[in-house]
């Protein structure tokens, strides 16, 4: 028997990919989900679970189940079992939303087809179905998708290539997987969510590790197999071991970004958000965060460099190590009060204690008064919903990562909508955003996508809807028994073997 | 005795009932917001208010309260709010490490503190007394954190002893148990010893000034009998207090400890149930450490009257 | 004879003070001198400013420039550590007088009122029994982490083991014949409290005080290290070893500076306590914890 | 040739320089010979005997010289080993306090048995037998049950037996008894002494008892050796010193001892009524949820009558309720029915804010004159607290202060001392000053002298009745040694388990006691056929 031991970057505790956007609650459900169709390495949409066809007039979507796919509890997946899943997905997913708000019709047309019809056409539409990213589109038995979508489902029953091993699942400690040798694999070579998913191991298993240090030990004495994150400075520590190796494999990484509260001053102005953008340097936040510049890229595109919407248009302070000077005069100019700015600092997640560190020296430096809260990330995301006023429990600013699949299209960024109280935190009322939005989701061709991709770019940065701080990449680890590991937005278990 | 065991029992209640408004309404009064944790990073402020109606956090408090209150009434914990389990089961998940742990670290102390103590105590102020002295104040100024780095560091990594984190069952694995059990233990123990063996060396130096002592000698005995036989019993009431108050102290150590050595416990539940907000969790967690301190603070108690006659209950 | 009139004449002589107070109390109050003076001092003495970040000069080895070396925003070990000194002395005294008063007042009411002690102890009894860094971990987790939460959250599983202290030497001095004495005279009964009880206190009180300072600086690195600590910008030893943990095997030094100066400082107050102890009451020995 | 021969014996504290604590003192004892060794209170009796039975406290005192010679050999210069092999098989001690010389936690017969596991090679059933043979030597009740027995579980003078049975199992050639009865009740006292007496007789053992009280030494003692201040003053023959004492040290010692014959009744000056106790009653205990504490009668019906300007004694074995009494009438404790009248008011239901003005009419003098003083202040502050708390400006309170620590015979200037700064006795004076200080109708003396050597006792005794005469203030005086009583009484109320058996003028009651229980306290007061301060035996 081969088991597979992995600490990923966090404990798996809240099951259900409907309700939590969290990334390892969906990196759990694409061991034990399939998807109707998934995302290659290209960024095209291709088959899993089903072919799809698209009528002439963009209108209308054919899907067609391939034969063989069995849900683990060993009844066969239905139509109606994709139906109630989409249903589902779409009351709560952004990219669903969109469909559902266009959505004439979804029925199933044979034993094994539906038909999803729409009143206008929705280029985006099998981006949104694939995406793997925000809430990734599972499909899941009638029983369980026909949960309200703000309940969790009561079992973790899928279709995918491994089973979820209840009786040996500890939230937040442990969660084991067990190869589903039922499971038929999609057509294809393997590419990050797209073609065969072929299990090769008997077992795998995630173990939680809180402590950085400890997990390093672990896997340099051989107790772990896989080690998801590896701090960038403790890589020389795993340089000359024997038996180990590192690589990053999500080669897109992480957006850092910061978010302001439109609702109040001083960000209430965006001569002052631009005055805060001109003070912050990507590289002096990337250097706290990162160090070692090989894992770090400065880059001025909000939707990532390397992926099909890469402009840099207006970001030059930002990679140029930031304009202290104008942000001093841009300030001047706009009549900055003094009044502080509330920066949210969460104390107990690795990758964002940096960011509000560097900033809150930057912005002092350009004459901001500056109010670092810290507290843990719990309290962070609650405070960030209160709309209140900073001084009695809101808040200016606070700063989040993102992997790149999650901003580089402009309908799944979700800080770009500029909908006021609708919109994500630090609520925006951006009608120009909200019409370049439009215009993008209309496009038909790619050409007009990245036309309107470009103007997007262009109004973050003169709007600053959020401040875009740069890219990184998380180098991974894993011992020399494991082969056939693959580049992806984040790991994949199955086409790994591991030997002995 | 029954009486008495029944009116601690009793009087327990008011403990745990002050502990359960506490913790009930730290948790209710101050910011924090379970919804915004399950609901993760992209949800929207409309979401999160249909997350937070479906949990019941809209209830006014003491409805909250008082529904907790009967649900504990019928021995029902509650579900956790982000992981969805039975509060109950993921106690009984990460129970036992915890509770081996424990056990290990107080027999190991005990096995170490009391000797050591003993030999201070009988050559007060001779170098034994400074050496033991001065490693139980060592044993309060380290963070128990970094007395865990440096055994990992030595036994573990340098010395390639012992691996560096997990736990197994002992009943799936005694050996691998064993292994991963030690550091732990003396990481904890650190603190427990020092605590102990200084407790029992002072509570020794009074008894050995007590008149029996005295007779004792003046009956011809060997000292190593007056020492063992006539002071050490004499002197174990406080010592076994201490070990009871001390017990608080463990579990500040266990949560620590945990981190460390990466073990599936209660400590590391809390700290992560706390994070989470997850109320439900918090609440029986804490709830239950309190009311497993004072059952070890009663036994303790009642432990007294077996080694001294004179206390009866 | 002579010699009497020797030590009456230079009370401070060197050796009168080694005999009479003994080395490790003494080494233990200088060094905590030191550290005091450092603390007062940071200003003058740290070569840096403590929070100003250098990228370039992230985790550098020590140098001229950077005596202990830098840490992972390129900002001077040194100088965190020095001022680190303040904050942690600062939670330490500031959670020992709050934990002292507080408990002092409970502890003195609750010795003397039948009615009122069955409640309190009941509460206290309460607080005693929820595990202390569990709480304070809520406690900071939950309303933020400013130094003073900290303080708080630090304070409130300290005050009941200083009320019970109080509480007990209450119970047994009320029962003492001087206190009944000045009842028969006519004394009022907060004056009785006030005048015959709480100075009984004050000596294993010192004591306490010393174990309860000790204790908070402790628990200060500890909620830092669980995550629930002072904002890392904001230098104590706690964080600064929490936030460096990481680089433990790697640059050990970040660790060991800030955890020298933490143990030493607590190794020298925890002394200075036993030190008390020994002068001011040599059967207290019962009474603590 | 003497079991015990000690020759210029010094101890002196352990430390360079350090001051000698016994000097140069040399005692013998004759086998069969019972030797008491007196003197006041710090005059090294005990240093002496322990020293003796090697057992000095560490760091704290050591023998600078002179020789201790049992049986000729010199127990200085053993070996530690040897040394413990000679106690408890050639020489024994028992100790003052029976409760603390017995380890709580070991059954008593386990302890005996111990002695002969250190010494002999006994099997478990020999050693049984033995332990058993002895505890009936020392004459205690069903034996069996005793041996299994905690020292709790035992009243004081049945563990007092056990240190003896565990002294003597051994039949050692000396015992020495440091203050063997102090703690014991007179009858018990009686019994004990008579006991070791027989034993010594029967075993020809050789017993250095030592004692302060100089009733026990006419009662049982060979020859006296006398101690002050760590010098020898005298030795003789128990008549020759009792009767004809040579060093003016022994005389005063001898005079000071109050005299059992009570001294002639005093004419009733005052019909007013100071105290007027009716029908009191105190329960202890009880109440309470749940809680099965049992309840103690410590009072019962006791009603009492006190004129001013008279002394009225309360006597009786311990746990009688003398206390009791006391603190009822100083209402610092509530009594559960009855009525306490001082000067004609009823203060028995006051509450305390009702009590507050009658707190001044009545004073109390405590019987420990170390702890009835605030150490941490000047015992000028301590006398002028009350007179402040009614009124009297400080400046005036302190002038009177002064003028009554002249009254009670302090040395000027002690005004602005602490109390650890004097000794018993001037503790003792400060104390009643404290009282008089508020002018009360009515002072309460509970053990007021108990804590006392009798020369000291002697002056405080003689200060009480002085200022007696000068205030015509109403004593409450609470003693359980019948000597003090007889001497400083106008009337006595005897007390046994509560109740008040025996009530009347001092003269008849312990002159012509017509309750038994009186009769047997008389009894078995030691040598109460001595007439110690006209060193001669009492006219029949
Ligand atoms: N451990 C000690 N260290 C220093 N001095 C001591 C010690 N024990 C006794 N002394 C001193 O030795 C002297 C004699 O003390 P000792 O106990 O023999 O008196 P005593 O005659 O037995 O008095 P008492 O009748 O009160 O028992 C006293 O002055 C006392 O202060
Ligand atoms: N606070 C109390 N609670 C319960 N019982 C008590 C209390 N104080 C005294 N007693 C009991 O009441 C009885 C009388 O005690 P009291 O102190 O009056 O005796 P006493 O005659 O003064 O004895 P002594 O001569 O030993 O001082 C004893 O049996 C005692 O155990
Ligand atoms: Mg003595
Ligand atoms: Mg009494």
């Amino acid at each position: 028997e081969t088991t597979i031991t992995a600490v990923m970057h966090s404990g798996l505790r809240v099951l259900d990919p409907v309700i939590t956007t969290a990334h390892i609650t969906r990196d759990n459900a694409f061991m034990i989900f399939d998807t109707l169709v998934a995302l290659d390495e290209d960024f095209v949409v291709q088959p899993q679970m089903a072919s799809f066809e698209v009528s002439e007039d963009g209108l209308s979507y054919t899907f067609t189940l391939r034969d063989g796919l069995k849900w683990h509890d060993g009844g066969e997946v239905t139509p109606a079992d994709c139906i109630a899943s989409m249903k589902r997905w779409m009351q709560r997913d952004g990219g669903g939303q969109m469909i559902e708000a266009r959505m004439e019709s979804l029925e199933a047309t044979g034993d094994n087809s539906f038909e999803l019809t729409l009143t206008e056409p929705f280029p985006y539409t099998l981006e949104a179905m694939a995406k793997p990213s925000g809430l990734a589109l599972f499909m899941m038995p009638e029983r369980l998708a026909s949960t309200p979508a703000n309940e969790p489902i009561p079992e973790m029953i899928g279709s995918g290539p491994f089973k979820f091993v209840q009786d040996e699942f500890q939230p937040g400690v442990k969660v084991v997987y067990e190869k589903n040798e039922d499971y038929v694999p999609a057509e294809g070579p393997q590419s990050w969510f797209a073609g065969a998913k072929d299990v090769k191991v008997d077992r795998v298993e995630w173990v939680t590790m809180p402590d950085a240090q400890t997990s390093l030990n672990a896997l340099m004495n051989g107790e772990i197999d896989f080690l998801e994150q590896v701090p960038v400075d403790l890589l020389p520590l795993l340089e000359g071991m024997p038996g180990l190796q590192n690589q990053v494999l999500a080669p897109l990484g992480y957006v850092t970004i910061g978010r302001m509260n439109f609702l109040h001053p001083p960000f209430d102005d965006p001569k002052i958000r631009q005055a805060a953008k001109l003070a912050l340097s990507q590289e002096d936040v990337l250097t706290a965060l990162i160090g070692n510049p090989d894992y770090f890229k400065v880059c001025g595109a909000i939707f990532g460099c390397d992926t099909p919407f890469e402009f840099s248009d207006g970001s030059e302070s930002l990679t140029s190590g930031g304009d202290i000077e104008a942000a001093k005069a841009l300030l001047e100019e706009a009549g900055y009060d003094g009044t502080p700015v509330v920066l949210m600092q969460p104390t107990d997640v690795v990758t964002l204690t940096a960011q509000p560190i560097v900033a809150a020296q930057a912005l002092r430096e350009a004459g901001f008064t500056v109010d670092m809260q810290p507290m843990d990330w719990q309290t962070l995301v609650t405070r960030r919903a209160s709309q209140a006023d900073p001084a009695d429990g809101g808040w200016n600013l606070f700063f989040t990562n993102w992997i790149v699949p999650e901003v580089s299209n402009p309908l799944a960024n979700i800080m770009l909508p500029g909908r006021g109280d609708d919109a994500w935190f630090g609520w925006p009322t951006d009608e120009t955003m909200n019409g370049l939005l439009d215009d993008f989701a209309s496009a038909a061709e790619l050409e007009d996508q990245k036309a309107a991709a470009q103007q997007i770019q262009a109004r973050v940065m003169e709007n600053v809807n959020y401040i875009h701080l740069g890219q990184y990449f998380n180098p991974s680890a894993w011992s020399d028994s494991l082969t056939g590991i693959t580049e992806a937005p984040f790991p994949v278990f199955w086409g790994v073997e591991k030997e002995g | 005795m029954p009486v008495y065991f029944l009116r601690r029992v009793l009087a327990a209640i008011p403990v745990m009932l002050v502990v359960a408004v506490f913790v009930f309404l730290l948790l209710r009064l101050t910011p924090g917001d379970p919804a915004a944790v399950l609901a993760g990073d992209m949800a929207t402020p409309e979401q999160l208010e249909q997350i937070r109606a479906s949990l019941g956090l809209n209830d006014p408090l003491y409805v909250q309260f008082l529904r907790w209150m009967g649900d504990l009434l019928r021995g029902d914990f509650g579900t956790s709010l982000i992981s969805n389990q039975p509060v109950l089961d993921l106690v009984a998940d990460r129970m036992w490490p915890t509770i081996w742990i424990a056990l290990i670290t107080i027999t190991l102390s005990v096995i170490v503190a009391v000797p050591m103590g003993v030999v201070a105590a009988w050559k007060h102020r001779s170098w034994i007394d400074h050496l033991v002295m001065t490693f139980s104040v060592l044993g309060f100024s380290i963070p128990v954190f970094v007395i865990g780095y440096l055994l990992i560091k030595l036994f573990a990594l340098d010395l390639g002893l012992l691996p560096v984190q997990g736990y197994v069952a002992p009943s799936e694995d005694l050996p691998g148990f064993a292994a991963r059990a030690v550091l732990p233990a003396l990481t904890l123990a650190s603190i427990y010893i020092a605590l102990i063996a200084r407790m029992t060396r002072a509570s020794l130096l009074d008894v050995l000034g007590e008149d029996y002592v005295r007779t004792a000698r003046a009956k011809g005995l060997a000292e190593r009998r007056v020492l063992f036989r006539h002071a050490l019993r004499n002197a174990a009431v406080p010592v076994m207090t201490v070990i009871g108050t001390g017990f608080a102290l463990l579990i500040s150590g266990v949560v620590v400890t945990e981190s460390v050595y990466n073990i599936p416990g209660l400590g590391r539940l809390t700290v992560d149930s706390i994070f989470a907000r997850d109320y439900p969790v918090i609440q029986a967690l804490i709830l239950l450490t309190s009311g497993i301190y004072v059952l070890v603070n009663l036994a303790i108690d009642l432990s007294y009257s077996f080694l001294d006659p004179r206390i009866r209950y | 004879m002579a010699e009497n009139t020797m030590r009456a004449a230079f009370p401070l002589s060197t050796r009168a003070l080694f005999s009479r107070i003994g080395i490790a109390p003494l080494l233990a109050g200088l060094v905590l001198i030191l550290i005091i003076l450092a603390a007062v001092c940071a200003p003058l003495v740290a070569p840096h400013d403590p929070i100003y970040q250098n990228p370039i000069q992230r985790l550098k080895p020590p140098s001229a420039e950077y005596l202990l070396g830098t840490d992972n925003y390129g900002r001077d070990l040194l100088s965190r550590v020095i001022w680190g000194a303040r904050v942690s002395l600062l939670i330490g005294l500031g959670v020992t007088v709050m934990a002292v008063v507080i408990g002092l007042a409970i502890g003195l009411v609750s010795g003397f009122f039948r009615l009122a002690d069955a409640v309190i102890m009941r509460i206290m009894d309460g607080l005693m029994a929820m595990p202390s860094v569990l709480l304070a971990i809520a406690i900071v987790s939950l309303m933020g982490a400013s130094i003073w939460t900290v303080m708080a959250a630090i304070t409130i599983p300290e005050i009941p083991r200083v009320v019970r202290l109080v509480r007990s030497i209450v119970l047994s001095a009320r029962e003492e014949p001087y206190v009944e004495a000045a009842i028969s005279m006519g004394t009022s009964l907060p004056r009785v409290l006030w005048r015959h009880l709480m100075p009984n206190t004050f000596a294993p009180l010192t004591v306490q005080a010393t174990y309860v300072c000790a204790s908070a600086i402790l628990t200060e690195a500890i909620l830092s290290f669980l995550g629930a600590g002072v904002s890392t910008e904001t230098p104590t030893w706690g964080n600064i070893m929490a936030e460096a943990r990481i680089y433990f095997r790697l640059k050990p030094e970040l660790i060991f500076w800030p955890g020298l100066a933490l143990s030493m400082c607590i190794l020298s107050i925890n002394l200075l306590g036993d030190w008390a102890r020994d002068v001011l009451d040599p059967r207290m020995g019962k009474r603590e914890s | 040739m003497p079991v015990l021969d000690i020759r210029n014996l010094t101890v002196a504290i352990d430390a360079k320089d350090g001051a000698s604590v016994v000097r140069d003192i040399s005692i013998s004892i004759e086998p069969g010979e019972t030797v008491c060794l007196v003197g006041e209170s710090g005059s090294g009796k005990s240093v002496s005997s322990l020293a003796t039975m090697g057992l000095l406290p560490k760091g704290a005192l050591k023998v600078t010289g002179g020789e201790i010679l049992l049986d000729g050999e010199d127990m200085l210069k053993l070996s530690p080993a040897e040394l413990r092999d000679r106690r408890a098989t050639r020489m024994s001690m028992i100790f003052q306090e029976p409760m603390t010389a017995l380890n709580p936690v070991i059954k008593v017969g386990d302890q005996i048995a111990e002695v002969l596991e250190a010494h002999t090679k006994l099997s478990n059933a020999e050693s049984h037998a033995r332990v058993m043979g002895i505890l009936d030597q020392v004459g205690l009740p069903d034996i069996e049950r005793v041996a299994r027995s905690y020292p709790h579980q035992l009243s004081g003078g049945q563990r007092q037996r056990i240190m003896i049975a565990m002294a003597l199992i051994l039949e050692p050639r000396l015992l020495i008894a440091d203050e063997p009865t102090t703690a014991l009740d007179v009858t018990t006292q009686l019994q004990i002494l008579r006991l070791i007496k027989d034993l010594q007789q029967k075993h020809g053992t050789a017993v250095l008892f030592i004692t302060h009280d100089m009733g026990v030494v006419a009662e049982i003692a060979d020859r006296v050796y006398v101690m002050n201040r760590g010098d020898m003053v005298e030795t003789g023959k128990v008549m020759d010193i009792l009767a004809a004492p040579k060093m003016d040290y022994t005389r005063r010692l001898l005079s000071s001892v109050p005299s059992l014959v009570p001294r002639p009744p005093r004419p009733v000056a005052s019909e007013r009524l100071a105290l007027q106790v009716s029908e009191l009653d105190k329960i202890y205990g009880g109440g309470g949820f749940l809680s099965k504490a049992a309840t103690t009668h410590a009072a019962k019906a006791v009603s009492l009558e006190l004129k001013a300007g008279r002394t009225l004694g309360i006597v009786g074995e311990s746990g009688s309720g003398k206390s009791t009494v006391a603190r009822c009438v100083m209402r610092l404790i509530d009594p559960s029915a009855g009525g306490i009248r001082v000067g004609g008011q009823e203060i028995a239901d006051l509450t305390p804010r009702g009590l507050h003005p009658f707190r001044k009419r009545l004073q109390m003098v405590f019987q420990d004159p170390y702890r009835s003083l605030n150490p941490r202040l000047s015992i000028e502050e301590s006398i002028i607290e009350g007179p402040m708390n009614y009124g009297m400006p400080r400046a005036e309170a302190v002038a009177k202060a002064a003028e009554l620590l002249d009254l009670v015979g302090m040395p000027a200037g002690s005004a602005k001392r602490y109390p650890h700064m004097f000794s018993g006795g001037q503790r003792q004076r400060i104390a009643i000053a404290r009282a008089l200080a508020m002018e009360p109708e009515l002072l309460v003396a509970d053990e007021a002298v108990s804590a006392l050597d009798v020369s000291v006792q002697a002056q405080v005794l003689d200060l009480l009745t002085e200022i007696q005469e000068r205030t015509r203030i109403a004593i409450l005086f609470i003693t359980h040694d019948l000597r003090v009583a007889a001497q400083i009484c106008d009337e006595v109320a005897v007390m046994k388990r509560g109740e008040v058996v025996e009530y009347g003028p001092t003269a008849a009651v312990l002159g012509a006691p017509r309750h038994d229980y009186t009769k047997s306290l008389l009894a078995a007061a030691p040598g109460r056929d001595w007439d110690f301060p006209n060193f001669r035996p009492v006219a029949a």
